[in-house]
């Protein structure tokens, strides 16, 4: 091989070489910083929120206690107490797991097990598709078309309930909760399905009594997904909440969830009233912490 | 009695599966049945009008379009390069962890929260005022993670083989980085930036907070405006005008479509990459 | 680069296209929107309104975030204690509003207030049909809220519990529209076919009476700001807002006018 | 009996006829068409879309892609796999799978086939003391074992087996292979296997497979001493594959 | 050299010497280490986080360990791995990629590089009228003969192979032998194969590996006709692994 020109620079190559190292150091640096920017994002989300909800109990001398078991919010005359609204909330997941989980999940069986593929490769696109229309869309049909319809035919004074934030929220959850476990239930390895079926096994036998179970993890990931959505949504709960100040007694009662309160009143607020506000928003974001905890917990385990 | 049950249990399937379909087609085709009339050249492109009715949607759509391309524009970068380190960088331990931890939790958060957030710190605290910005850089976090998470699958599944044989030619992680595995990942991450488009075209109570209600053309990053989405919850609830917001509903519906198809689009594009 | 390109733009049009922020009260914005329209086609200006509420286009002004803040209430004290100069550019009458098919028309003060801290639960006692009472309501911090309170007598502490919250006068109207139980008030504004117009203590809502002062529930729509901060622009579109000329849009889009 | 994955056709003509309570092994090159074949006895092809099949299976007089009980024939004939594919749930709840989803509730009962199968199986001693435990706990060797335990409680008359030791050590395998030689009084079995020093010890006949093909089809000792056809002595003695 | 991955140790004190202009082959069963050894001789084990090596590896009187150039020990010590690794470019650009990485803009100087290369691997009639077309067209061993031209193109003076031809047809890999030969005057080859007969058709010296140390280290010849320790023998004889 006549003299390759790679080799005859030795000492520039070797320069050159120098600059690249220290370049790759500045570059790994850039990028950890970039990644520490999450945690950075975090943090600061986490202090402001918690600084400004905290700054009444801190330093007014309002008690936390009272502010989660109070049961009157009158900000004007300085009253505020939420516990109407987590009462709400929790209410209105509960309500919208009830009747969103099981038809979600049923959905995905049918879409990953029974459907024909050809109807399947329509449905499921379809379904992941609606996970990314605007929440408010939703608010919108709940407040003219589900509201009305409750009244008129439940013969309820007020449309705007618990019962319709359950619906609301039952069918925005829908979306999510299909999609992972359709592709929770998808990955449950064939040998599974074909182990069950050698043995004279129904097709709906095998699904409910080994793929099912065995995608267990992945649903429990859907579901605590979907419970996210319920607890955080906001715009569209606030258009059929009714947003009344009560401690529900019945699926007909007009509710004020967390995140409405905050969305309500925002605008309006000031002072400690804001700050009031914002330690809504610290319950409401404790909720979503033990979720994701749970979350965390759940494939954890999945991974083993 | 297995049979009777089996039947019982596939007829729920088919019913569960109808009534998600069923209800999710009402909805969007509700929300097209109340709108289409308004829809035609002038609801787009018009000017926005106090009356409500009768203007367009114009100042919202360019607004939209701002906070898009701000929040990209600063979160794709990031977001890449943050993936870059998890991935490629990173040697697994507690900080790996600590930042998996917080991307995930970012994820999680409710956007009344990160609303809440924006209002203190950046319209209030950095003092950038009620703006496009602050609701871009809102933005920014919201769907930072989202872009960090697409990104690592995307560099996931560069095959380890196209790294050693870069490596081993000499060049550095750098090089190789971008000549060979963001290339190859390039598919995935674009996905990942759609997937954040419509994250950001859907939200409507971060921006709500941070960027204001004013229904003009906006002046500069620094006016305060409206977004479409917001646009639309908005004249739900002070105009109560249902046709109106199902007629933005329906330009919202249309974008997000068009973004999935494109994203169907790129990952199709991703496999033939492999042949 | 963003930051520089900004500055740059503004320095390059001389300041000739000011920016004029305002904030505050959503029933004062739409009359200000429409003022500001009107405005911006003759003037080298470009006006910001945000309809965020009284409340906080109060403390905006104050703090300087807005030039000008919008209410829909007079200032309370505390208000004025901070030094916030006052401009009432109209009047705006609150309407009780109930569902076109309601056959009680006419209502006492004293019967309003009893609806709204929940004295009376059933249309019956007022000589409507037998159903019950659907109250709704604005949210706290709103100054069409805080003016019928103050007007009609109550506290915000005394509001029925179960009175749905509605934060905007269209959301009121749409609500009362859709719900035959329904009581609520909106600014007068926001009046149309959709909805049934109360009369208080006999009295009709009209521009007329709020003006000879016999239809009690009015207030003013206020501009505030701080004297330090208001700008040369922003004192014109003040001074055209009590101009004849201000006054006619005002009087055209259904508030009440100050002469 | 002719087969097809959509357009590509993977069985030619095969027509065996394979006796009761023997041995009958497949071997034959990767790809020739064994598996497939062994799925057909069993209507497994069914799960996979593309599958087209001509020609008949009759096990008890009865062609089995004429009758339309695929649950009864599957339970009459069981079926193991290359791969260990137990449930992942208790290895007591794996065997006693089976019966239960075919209506057995008595527990009494359910203990019983438990037990007998897993003996049947070899395994037994094994398991005993930790039947509630994860069956995924087990080593390879045992899981497949536990899996033949597991179509054994349906008590079928044919058990089909596809390569059922080639995922073990020679240890399990061992085993495995005295449990099949015990079986055989009791059931019908035909096995796939690669290594065709497993078919000579175990298998009372053998099929030779080739791209789809039976080149052979003969007692074992026949086949590996005298073959007949000149592709299958190619095949034993090495000479491609 | 010793090396560990975590806790694990995969190389015992392994120590060779390899001469210059020779071809090597290292042989041994699967998991003995012949990678990973091969793999500390340009640093690719730096790749694996867990990975601690303490010795050296000393070429052209330099100890790799101690130099933190690796970007210079990889200029000069070319890898060819086991599944052709191109990238998803044209075969061009795959060719100069290396080149163009260390700087070379020059097209004509380019050029001139890349055909050398694939002149040099064998493989420029095949492939010259597609040069612009993806390497990813390429049949398996036209794919791992460009990897070759790839890792020559920057002119290394050691070329590592790790089993470069257990994925190619046997006409392939003759092809591949064939030009290990011819490059043998011009470059230090060193290559782990499994397959013995390859070991003793191309190479000069040959190391046996058996978990993680060097049994044995000669010339091919004497190797493999009389090996000094009985693991070898059993090894090449057949009677493990
Ligand atoms: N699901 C399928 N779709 C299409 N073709 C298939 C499918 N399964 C198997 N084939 C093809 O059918 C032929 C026979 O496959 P089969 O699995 O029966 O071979 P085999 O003899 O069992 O091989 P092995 O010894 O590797 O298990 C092969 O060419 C295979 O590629
Ligand atoms: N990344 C890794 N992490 C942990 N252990 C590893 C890793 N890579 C290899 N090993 C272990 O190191 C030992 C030597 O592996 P090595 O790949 O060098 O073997 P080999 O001789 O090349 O085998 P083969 O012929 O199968 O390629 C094996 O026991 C292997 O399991
Ligand atoms: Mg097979
Ligand atoms: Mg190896
Ligand atoms: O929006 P308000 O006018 O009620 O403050």
């Amino acid at each position: 091989m006549s003299t390759p020109p790679i080799k005859n620079q030795n000492q520039e190559v070797e320069k050159s070489n120098r600059m690249k190292y220290m370049l790759e150091k500045l570059s790994g640096r850039l990028f950890m910083l970039c990644a520490l920017l999450s945690v950075v994002s975090l943090v600061l989300i986490i202090g402001f929120v918690f600084y400004k909800g905290f700054h009444p109990f801190v330093t007014q001398g309002y008690s936390f206690i009272d502010f989660l078991f109070g049961v009157d919010w009158v900000p004007s005359e300085d009253k505020f107490g939420i516990f109407p609204m987590i009462v709400a909330s929790v209410f209105a997941t509960i309500g919208a797991l009830i009747i969103g989980v099981p038809i979600a999940l049923f959905t995905a069986i049918f879409l990953a097990e029974i459907a024909p593929k050809s109807l399947a490769k329509i449905v499921s696109p379809a379904v992941q598709l609606l996970a990314g229309i605007p929440s408010v869309l939703y608010g919108v049909f709940g407040l003219a078309v589900i509201v009305p319809f409750l009244q008129n035919n439940l013969g309820l004074a007020r449309g705007q309930s618990l019962l319709a934030v359950i619906l609301v929220l039952a069918i925005m959850m829908l979306p999510t909760v299909v999609t992972v476990s359709e592709t929770a239930i998808r990955a449950v390895p064939k040998t599974y399905r074909e182990g069950s079926l050698a043995l004279g096994v129904s097709k709906i036998g095998t699904i409910f009594k080994v793929v099912v179970p065995a995608a267990k993890s992945g649903i429990m990931t859907a579901v605590v997904l979907g419970m996210g959505r319920a607890i955080g949504e906001t715009m569209a709960v606030i258009l059929v909440a009714g947003n009344s100040l009560i401690i529900p007694s019945s699926l007909t009662d007009s509710v004020r969830p967390l995140t409405t309160n905050i969305a309500l009143e925002m605008g309006y607020a000031a002072g400690t009233h804001q700050e009031m506000l914002f330690a809504t928003g610290i319950v409401l974001f404790s909720f979503i912490l033990l979720l994701n905890f749970v979350l965390a917990k759940i494939s954890s385990k999945g991974g083993n | 009695m297995r049979k009777f049950k089996d039947n019982v249990l596939n007829g729920l399937l088919w019913f569960s599966a109808f009534l998600t379909v069923a209800v999710l087609v009402t909805i969007v085709g509700y929300i097209f049945y109340k709108g289409y009339r308004l829809i035609n050249i002038d609801f787009i492109f018009g000017d926005y009008s106090p009356s409500g009715h009768d203007g367009g949607i114009w100042p919202m759509i360019v607004t939209t379009i701002y906070t898009i391309v701000i929040s990209l524009l600063i979160a794709t970068p990031i977001g890449i390069l943050a993936a870059v380190y998890l991935q490629e960088y990173a040697k697994q331990g507690k900080l790996v962890r600590v930042i998996r931890f917080a991307t995930e939790s970012l994820t999680g958060i409710p956007s009344i929260i990160y609303g809440l957030f924006g209002a203190v710190f950046f319209v209030t605290t950095l003092k950038l005022g009620m703006s496009i910005i602050s609701a871009s850089l809102t933005l920014t976090i919201i769907v930072l993670p989202v872009i960090i998470r697409t990104t690592e699958e995307a560099l996931k599944v560069v095959p380890r083989s196209y790294r050693e044989g870069s490596l081993a030619l000499g060049t550095t992680k750098l090089q190789t980085l971008y000549k060979v595995i963001l290339p190859s990942a390039m598919p995935g991450i674009l996905s990942g930036i759609i997937l954040s488009i419509g994250r950001i075209v859907g939200e409507s109570a971060a921006i709500f907070l941070t960027a204001g209600t004013v229904a003009a053309l906006p002046e500069s990053i620094f006016s305060s405006a409206r977004t479409l989405t917001v646009h639309s919850y908005l004249v739900t609830q002070e105009s109560g005008d249902i046709e109106l917001a199902a007629a933005i509903g329906i330009v919202l519906i249309v974008v997000i479509l068009v973004l999935n198809f494109a994203t169907t689009f790129i990952s199709k594009k991703l496999n033939k990459a492999d042949y | 680069a963003c930051g520089s390109s900004d500055t740059s733009s503004e320095n390059s049009s001389g300041g000739s296209n000011y920016t004029l922020a305002i904030s505050g009260s959503t029933s004062v914005g739409p009359l200000a929107e429409k003022l500001a329209a009107k405005y911006e086609e003759k003037n080298n200006i470009n006006i910001e309104i945000n309809q965020i509420g009284s409340s906080a286009g109060i403390t905006n002004a104050t703090s300087g975030v807005s030039e000008i803040g919008m209410s829909s209430r007079d200032l309370k004290e505390e208000e004025k204690a901070t030094g916030l100069k006052e401009h009432i550019i109209a009047y705006d009458g609150i309407v009780v509003i109930t569902h076109p098919t309601n056959k009680v028309k006419n209502l006492s003060t004293e019967e309003v207030k009893k609806i709204f801290t929940g004295e009376i639960t059933n249309w019956k006692e007022l000589g409507g049909e037998d159903m019950e009472i659907v109250v709704v309501s604005r949210e706290d911090g709103s100054g069409s809220r805080d003016a019928f309170q103050e007007i009609v007598g109550y506290s915000s502490g005394e509001l029925i519990k179960n009175a749905i919250v509605a934060s905007g006068n269209g959301n009121i109207k749409t609500t009362v529209a859709t719900n035959k139980h329904a009581v609520g008030f909106v600014s007068f504004e926001y009046i149309d076919e959709s909805v049934a117009t109360l009369n208080i203590n006999g009295v009709q809502p009209t521009a007329d009476n709020v003006l000879q002062q016999k239809y009690s529930l009015s207030r003013p729509f206020l501009f505030v700001n701080k004297q330090e901060t208001l700008s040369e622009e922003g004192q014109k579109f003040i001074d055209y807002i009590l101009s004849p000329e201000g006054q006619k849009i005002a009087s055209d889009a259904g508030v009440i006018p100050l002469k | 009996m002719n087969l097809f994955y959509g357009e590509k056709q993977a069985l030619y003509s095969v027509s065996l006829d394979i006796k009761e309570k023997e041995v009958t092994a497949f071997i034959g090159p990767s790809g020739c068409g064994k598996s497939t074949f062994l799925r057909t006895l069993n209507r497994m092809n069914d799960l996979i879309d593309s599958v087209k099949i001509s020609g008949k299976v009759i096990i008890d007089n009865e062609n089995i892609y004429e009758s339309s009980d695929v649950i009864k024939l599957r339970t009459k004939v069981g079926m193991v796999f290359q791969k260990a594919n137990l449930f992942p749930m208790s290895i007591y709840d794996n065997v006693a799978y089976g019966p239960r989803m075919h209506g057995i509730k008595n527990k009494k009962e359910l203990n019983k086939i438990v037990e007998e199968s897993l003996r049947g199986a070899a395994i037994w001693d094994e398991v005993k003391d930790r039947l509630k435990t994860s069956a995924l706990g087990l080593s390879g060797g045992q899981q497949q074992r536990v899996c033949i335990a597991r179509a054994i409680a349906m008590k079928p008359d044919v058990i089909l087996m596809d390569e059922p030791t080639s995922a073990l050590d020679p240890i399990s395998t061992l085993k495995v292979e005295e449990l099949i030689a015990q079986m055989k009084k009791d059931y019908t079995i035909i096995i796939v296997t690669h290594n065709m020093q497993q078919a000579a010890r175990i298998s009372d006949k053998t099929a030779f497979f080739l791209n789809g093909e039976v080149v052979e089809y003969s007692s074992t000792d026949k086949l590996f001493s005298v073959p007949q056809d000149k592709r299958t002595e190619d095949y034993i003695t090495g000479r491609f594959g």
